[in-house]
């Protein structure tokens, strides 16, 4: 038994000699939350601004509550991401930490150029995270460390439980780094990411709101819609929780809710060149606000209603459907169904999908089932003529 | 004259090749950059071409009841040409210990501490192994019960876990690489995971199981080995999708995917370690069956004082002849099928021929 | 080798001669004076030897004398049974020789007499209760067995407190624990071996085990080890512990004590040894288990699925005792990200104001606790518990008040202290693993725990307690190890315990429940 | 890493101990089999020079032969 015994000691004698490497004592950590890359003025240069919590001494678990110094804002300029870490952890007393980054943001202009260049530090190195998420902010991405946020610690703390939120009604808001990258790898198919505008008026507590989404060619942003056409793409895309769509018709004007969306995709060949795409949307709506059509019955009003919403998905989808068409980007992972179902057509249609998407025929048939029409059950007019 | 007279139940022998099996599960970045996203169907192929050399290592085992391997060849070829033979599967057993050094330290490095030096990892991995190796078969193999519900449960959990990030859409389009890549998945395949089963055949004489048990329990234990390889393997690529080919080890990408509240996210650390338990446990079980061939080839009665000696020059070795892990993997895919499968299942087959043939069998086997 | 030969040269020199031997003379003689003589010498007239010389028989004829060590025995018991009837004994015998003989059979009225011819045997009965009988030219004596020393009444144990079931614990004498176990196990299987152990102290010391279920080879290791012990003297079963176990250089015990029989009786039925040693109320059953420290007395007396809850609380309580402060080290220390953001924060608020590291910081709160934990057993009982409270309270909140020490860490101290209460008798390994396991933790994070966590494993599946392997998973013992299941269907022994029946009687009880469904069903009758 | 390689030959003595008491002659040669190459390696570890492993090497040998995907 002794010979074990000493085996052990050793093995422990040997650890104290050996000191350690990678401790980190807590407090000298630097928590960064989110970080911003805008195109600076010098050619080829970025400009990285890094925003962290400021931890301040308290007697448990109490938060001091002034809110102006809670957040921290380093900024460097260097030609790549790597170089600004190391940049920034030579000049700060506190060695960064991005475990717990939450979220990268891009300038409009740096998005416009490439996107790819800096995102490889996220996925290569490996005390960076791949899942954090992406955006893209109109003008600098740097604004939006200045907005002063009441509810959260620091405003990409609220960004992110902002977009936590909104995609779980709808998953297409949320991209992170790792999905991009995916998406790049998958020839004929483009990425969009949602894009957001910083409030300027300060008065109101909605710092910042978002206005749609950015359209990628592989890792350049080439186009931005509108939340109009955003409609027509989350509709084009399915698998889509919630989303609402207001109707003003004639008659009156009727809100809907889109409940649970799904759309399949079905390609018709001629000769193993697909020529038409068939496009079926089965919804479940539910009315959520009803006014006007005072002049139909109960009965005629389920089958107006039903005509108005088919009527409003075909336009709607057609159009953005049209719009994605001249951009020749195929966002919809038509290509990627062909690849991934006929990989041997696929390989003669890969190397001109652009064109083939462009002047594809689109036929959108929606299969709408208006579930419920809430608490009222007739249709009542303030006038109060029954 | 059997090294280790303990004896370990056929339960626990089928345990340890669970085990061992799902400990290289989280290697399979060797398949993940040759055959995309059909890898999952490569492991099928591979595990199906792998069972008739399932069948004849349970022959084999039958055959010599109480000999292993080595002892078979010096047994056949007679002791000069057997001890020349017996040097080569040496090389071979020492060199897939180094390898498995290489990915516990490489995992370790990448996922919790990335400044420690290589040294260290190798020490501590070693000393453990070393303790456990000198403690006898029993001490190694009683805990594989445990090992193997610790890594189910963690592949079951995981796989819970990324529900949400699941795209069974990436495990598409199949059969669309040319057939040469295929043929060369399943021969790694059969090489690293599989082939290395070739180790149990030293550890076979040592475990209490009659003819039809070797069979079952052998074939039993590699056939939920190969499913939860195929399982994680699955996981892997209905996760990441196209960027699994692009990762050293897509299991820990796919771990640090797992978001569920606000709170539990980034718990990667917890399921790797985990495997490195795995890890650990393979590593010590091919430590043991080198320091048996070692003992064996020069016919040493105790092995306990040779332990620690091969134990240094496995560290010094895998500390220097390791480059990259990019290095490693191609090594990996390109070289180790061509050399190590012939060592585990073509010359167990010949052994067989031949015993069969000449109809050599164990001394004891014909007293009985 | 030098060192080697060296060391055999000095232990050469001065090997232990062989023990002295005592007693000079061994055979009485039948002169009365000689032996009175005699023993005094021996005795070396010790203040509580009493030697009463009396005269009886027709008009005082024979001449006699008692020896007794005064404490020992019971006065009013000896006048009574010995003296007066032999001081109304008034007629003669023929012959002196069997007058012995006759006052053993017609004349004293005490249950157990014994006749003895030398020296040793008069000494050793002497010392351990008996008075003995001398009468004038004969040459053997009486020794007849009066003990009457204070005994400690039977009370509730003080280290098991335990809600529902038994509370008698065992007391000092080994009589009074023999019979108490003797009450539990009424079968006539139950052996008792008597062994007398300690050159100087003589303590008597009891095996107690069930003939048809023990272990052959475990009871055979067990004697032949109690022969081989040659010591001065054995006041309490740690002692006699610590001789007999396997490896007294590992942290775990392989040697069950308790404070209760029926917790021995429970484990003699599962094919133990119990060995009961004079003068400690602590009975240690060998050969124990890992299991056998996770399951306590009550389990078996409270509901099936509360025990199922208990059961696993345990095995967490024991794994933060022994893990706690090393997994807070690597989580705050290497791996940072799998704190989630908001915790992180405060636990950096609360750090910011101290100095320590966190591994000084750590081990500053667990020597703190532990001196607070001597404290409350050394002081006396009512100041003890009022003591290790307030110290507690105290202490942490001045040390983080003064920014010694951060929040945290004396939350995760607090836990781990509390949670080795939870298992009495590992309550001496967890500070041992702790510390090994916090060094290694420190100085390589998650991984330096996992090695911590196998070194441990390895250990525990190499130790054998009386060749019974002590931990081989949970596996082994599927019926009482992780979950009890129910009483009724628990039909097996722990394996390699129990020689050979397994199976214990009884094992044919079906749920009552279902018994009596199945009796309507076949009649049909509807309730 | 000389320093690891130290400690590592220090826990060896407990190992060399019962060789060197019962003079198991062809323990020691095989022992110091292993450890020789060990020291080699350790110094060329020190120097930080990566030697072509076992492998590649014979992959390039069967590379020239033509035998590789």
């Amino acid at each position: 038994m002794k010979k074990i015994f000493i085996l052990v000691f050793l093995l422990l004698c040997s650890l104290f000699l050996v000191g350690c490497w990678d401790a980190r004592e807590i407090n000298t950590l630097f928590i960064v939350t989110g970080i911003a890359i805008d195109k600076s003025e010098q050619e080829g240069f970025f400009d990285v601004s890094v925003i962290g919590i400021k931890t301040s001494p308290s007697r448990g678990g109490s938060q001091s509550s002034d809110d102006k110094d809670k957040k921290i804002v380093l900024k460097t300029t260097t030609r790549s991401i790597r170089d600004a870490f190391f940049h920034l952890n030579l000049n700060y007393d506190r060695t960064l930490y991005l475990q717990h980054n939450q979220i990268v943001i891009f300038g409009e202009d740096v998005a416009k150029d490439d996107l790819h260049r800096h995102l490889e530090f996220f996925v290569r190195s490996e005390n960076s995270r791949m899942e954090t998420l992406m955006l893209i902010v109109e003008g600098r991405a740097d604004e939006v460390f200045k907005m002063d946020v009441k509810q959260e610690q620091n405003s990409t703390i609220y960004l992110f439980t902002h977009i936590q939120t909104i995609s779980r009604r709808v998953k297409h808001y949320k991209i992170s780094v790792l999905n991009f990258i995916a998406n790049l790898l998958t020839e004929g198919f483009h990425s969009v990411i949602p894009i957001f505008a910083v409030n300027k008026n300060d008065d109101d507590d909605m710092p910042i709101n978002m206005t749609g989404f950015a359209v990628f060619r592989n890792n350049k942003m080439i186009a931005k819609i509108t939340d109009l056409e955003a409609l027509g793409f989350v509709l084009l895309k399915g698998d889509v929780k919630n989303t609402n769509r207001t109707i003003i018709s004639y008659d009156g004007m009727v809100s809907f809710d889109f409940d649970d969306i799904k759309t399949k995709k079905e390609i018709i060949y001629k000769d193993n060149y697909p020529i038409k795409i068939k496009i079926t949307i089965e919804i479940t709506a539910s009315v959520e606000e009803l006014l006007g059509f005072e002049k139909y019955s109960i009965q005629d009003l389920n089958r107006e209603l039903h005509n108005i919403v088919q009527q409003e998905i075909i336009n709607v989808a057609t159009q953005t459907f049209k719009y994605f068409q001249e951009l020749k980007v195929d966002v919809f992972g038509i290509g990627l169904s062909i690849y991934q179902h006929h990989p041997k057509k696929w390989n003669n249609l890969r190397n001109d999908w652009d064109n083939i998407f462009a002047s594809l025929e689109v036929e959108i048939n929606p299969k709408v089932v208006i579930k419920d029409y809430g608490q009222i059950v007739s249709i009542y007019n303030p006038g109060g003529v029954k | 004259m059997t090294i280790a007279e303990t004896k370990i139940s056929g339960r626990q022998f089928m345990y340890s090749i669970i085990c061992f099996i799902q400990a290289s599960a989280i290697l399979n970045a060797f398949i993940s950059n040759i055959t995309y996203q059909e890898s999952w169907l490569v492991v099928i192929f591979a595990f199906i071409i792998f069972i008739p050399s399932v069948f004849m290592y349970g022959a084999l085992i039958n055959r010599f009841k109480d000999k292993n391997l080595i002892q078979i060849i010096i047994q056949i070829f007679g002791p000069v040409l057997g001890r020349i033979i017996s040097v080569i599967y040496l090389i071979f057993f020492l060199s897939i210990t180094m390898f498995n050094i290489t990915d516990l330290t490489d995992i370790t490095k990448t996922s919790m501490l990335p400044t420690t030096p290589y040294i260290i990892l190798v020490m501590m991995c070693i000393l453990i192994t070393a303790w456990a190796v000198r403690s006898g078969l029993r001490v190694l193999t009683i805990y594989s019960k445990m090992y193997v519900f610790l890594a189910s449960f963690i592949i079951i959990l995981s796989i819970i876990f990324l529900f949400n990030v699941i795209e069974i859409g990436n495990l598409f389009p199949i059969f669309s690489l040319p057939l040469k890549k295929y043929v060369q998945g399943i021969h790694i395949l059969n090489a690293i995971p599989f082939g290395e089963l070739v180790v149990f055949l030293l550890i076979a004489p040592n475990v209490q199981m009659n003819k039809k048990q070797t069979y079952k329990y052998f074939f039993l234990g590699a056939s939920i080995g190969a499913f939860s390889f195929f399982l994680t393997v699955l996981r892997d690529i209905s996760v990441l999708g196209e960027t699994f080919g692009m990762f050293v080890f897509p299991s820990l990408v796919a771990f640090r995917l797992i978001r569920i509240t606000e709170a539990i996210t980034r718990i990667e650390i917890l399921f790797i370690v985990i495997l490195i338990i795995l890890l650990i446990f393979k590593i010590s079980i091919l430590y043991y069956v080198t320091v048996i061939t070692v003992s064996q080839i020069f016919n040493l009665k105790k092995y306990k004082n040779i332990v620690l000696s091969v134990g240094f020059f496995l560290m010094t070795a895998a500390i220097v002849l390791s480059a990259n892990s990019i290095q490693h993997t191609l090594a990996a895919q390109n070289g180790a099928p061509f050399i190590w499968v012939t060592l585990q299942i073509i010359f167990p087959f010949i052994l067989l021929l031949i015993s069969l043939i000449f109809n050599i069998k164990s001394p004891k086997e014909e007293s009985k | 080798m030098f060192s080697f030969i060296r060391r055999k040269l000095k232990y050469l020199r001065n090997r232990p001669k062989g023990p002295k031997d005592e007693f000079t003379y061994s055979f009485l003689s039948n002169n009365l004076r000689d032996n009175i003589h005699n023993i005094q010498s021996i005795f070396g007239n010790s203040a509580d030897i009493v030697i009463r010389n009396f005269t009886f028989g027709k008009d005082s004829s024979y001449e006699g004398a008692l020896v007794f060590v005064d404490g020992l025995v019971d006065n009013i018991f000896i006048s009574r049974s010995i003296l007066s009837p032999l001081s109304d004994w008034k007629d003669t015998l023929e012959s002196k020789d069997n007058l012995i003989e006759f006052i053993e059979k017609q004349i004293l009225q005490n249950p157990e007499v014994k006749r003895l011819s030398t020296y040793d045997d008069a000494i050793s009965d002497c010392l351990n209760g008996n008075t003995i009988l001398f009468v004038n030219d004969c040459d053997t004596c009486l020794s007849i067995s009066t003990k009457g020393f204070e005994k400690r009444a039977v009370t509730e144990p003080q280290s098991e407190a335990v809600v529902r079931g038994p509370r008698e614990g065992y007391t000092e004498n080994i009589r009074t624990n023999t019979s108490l176990i003797r009450r539990k196990i009424k079968s006539p299987s139950l052996r008792i071996e008597n062994y007398v152990i300690g050159e100087k102290s003589k303590t008597n010391v009891a095996l107690i085990y069930l003939e048809d279920v023990v272990n052959p080879d475990v009871l055979k290791k067990l004697r032949s080890r109690l022969k081989r012990i040659k010591v001065d003297a054995i006041f309490e079963s740690g002692v006699l512990e610590e001789y007999i176990e396997d490896s007294s250089f590992s942290p775990f015990a392989t040697i069950a004590y308790s404070e209760k029989p029926d917790v021995t009786a429970a484990n003699i039925l599962e094919g133990r040894i119990a060995i009961v040693v004079d003068g400690t109320p602590f009975v240690i059953t060998v050969p124990m288990l890992f299991i056998e420290s996770f399951q306590s007395a009550e389990d078996y007396y409270g509901r099936n699925l509360y025990t199922y809850l208990i059961r696993i609380v345990r095995y967490v309580a024991y794994l933060i005792a022994v893990f706690g402060p090393a997994f807070y080290i690597s989580l705050v220390n290497y791996h940072q990200g799998l704190i989630p953001t908001t915790l992180l924060v405060t636990i950096i608020n609360a750090r910011e104001g101290t100095s320590f590291p966190i591994i000084i910081e750590i081990i500053i709160m667990l020597f703190a606790f532990e001196i607070m934990r001597e404290a409350g057993i050394r002081l006396p009982r009512p100041m003890g518990q009022a003591i290790s409270i307030v110290g507690a309270l105290i202490m942490g909140e001045a040390a983080v008040n003064a920014g010694l020490v951060g929040a945290p860490v004396v939350i995760v101290v607090a836990i781990t202290a509390v949670a080795s209460f939870l298992i009495p008798n590992q309550s001496e390994t967890i500070p041992v693993l702790r510390i090994f396991v916090l060094i290694l933790a420190t100085f390589a994070g998650l991984f330096g725990l996992v090695i911590g966590l196998l070194a441990i494993l390895i250990h525990l599946a190499s130790l054998t307690s009386f060749g019974v392997p002590y931990f081989s998973g949970f596996t082994r013992y599927n019926q009482d190890s992780i979950i009890r299941t129910q009483l009724k269907s628990m039909t097996k022994r722990p394996e390699g315990i129990a020689k050979n029946n397994i199976v214990r009687r009884g094992s044919n009880m079906k749920n009552y429940s279902i018994k009596e469904n199945e009796a309507e069903d076949r009649v049909g009758v509807q309730i | 890493m000389i320093v690891i390689g130290v400690i590592y030959l220090l826990i060896m003595i407990m190992d060399f101990y019962p060789i060197i008491k019962h003079k198991k002659v062809k323990h020691l040669i095989i022992n110091l089999m292993f450890i020789i190459p060990g020291l080699i390696f350790l110094f060329l570890a020190a120097k930080g020079i990566i030697v072509k492993s076992w492998i590649t090497i014979i992959w390039e040998f069967l590379k020239s032969l033509g035998i590789s995907y």
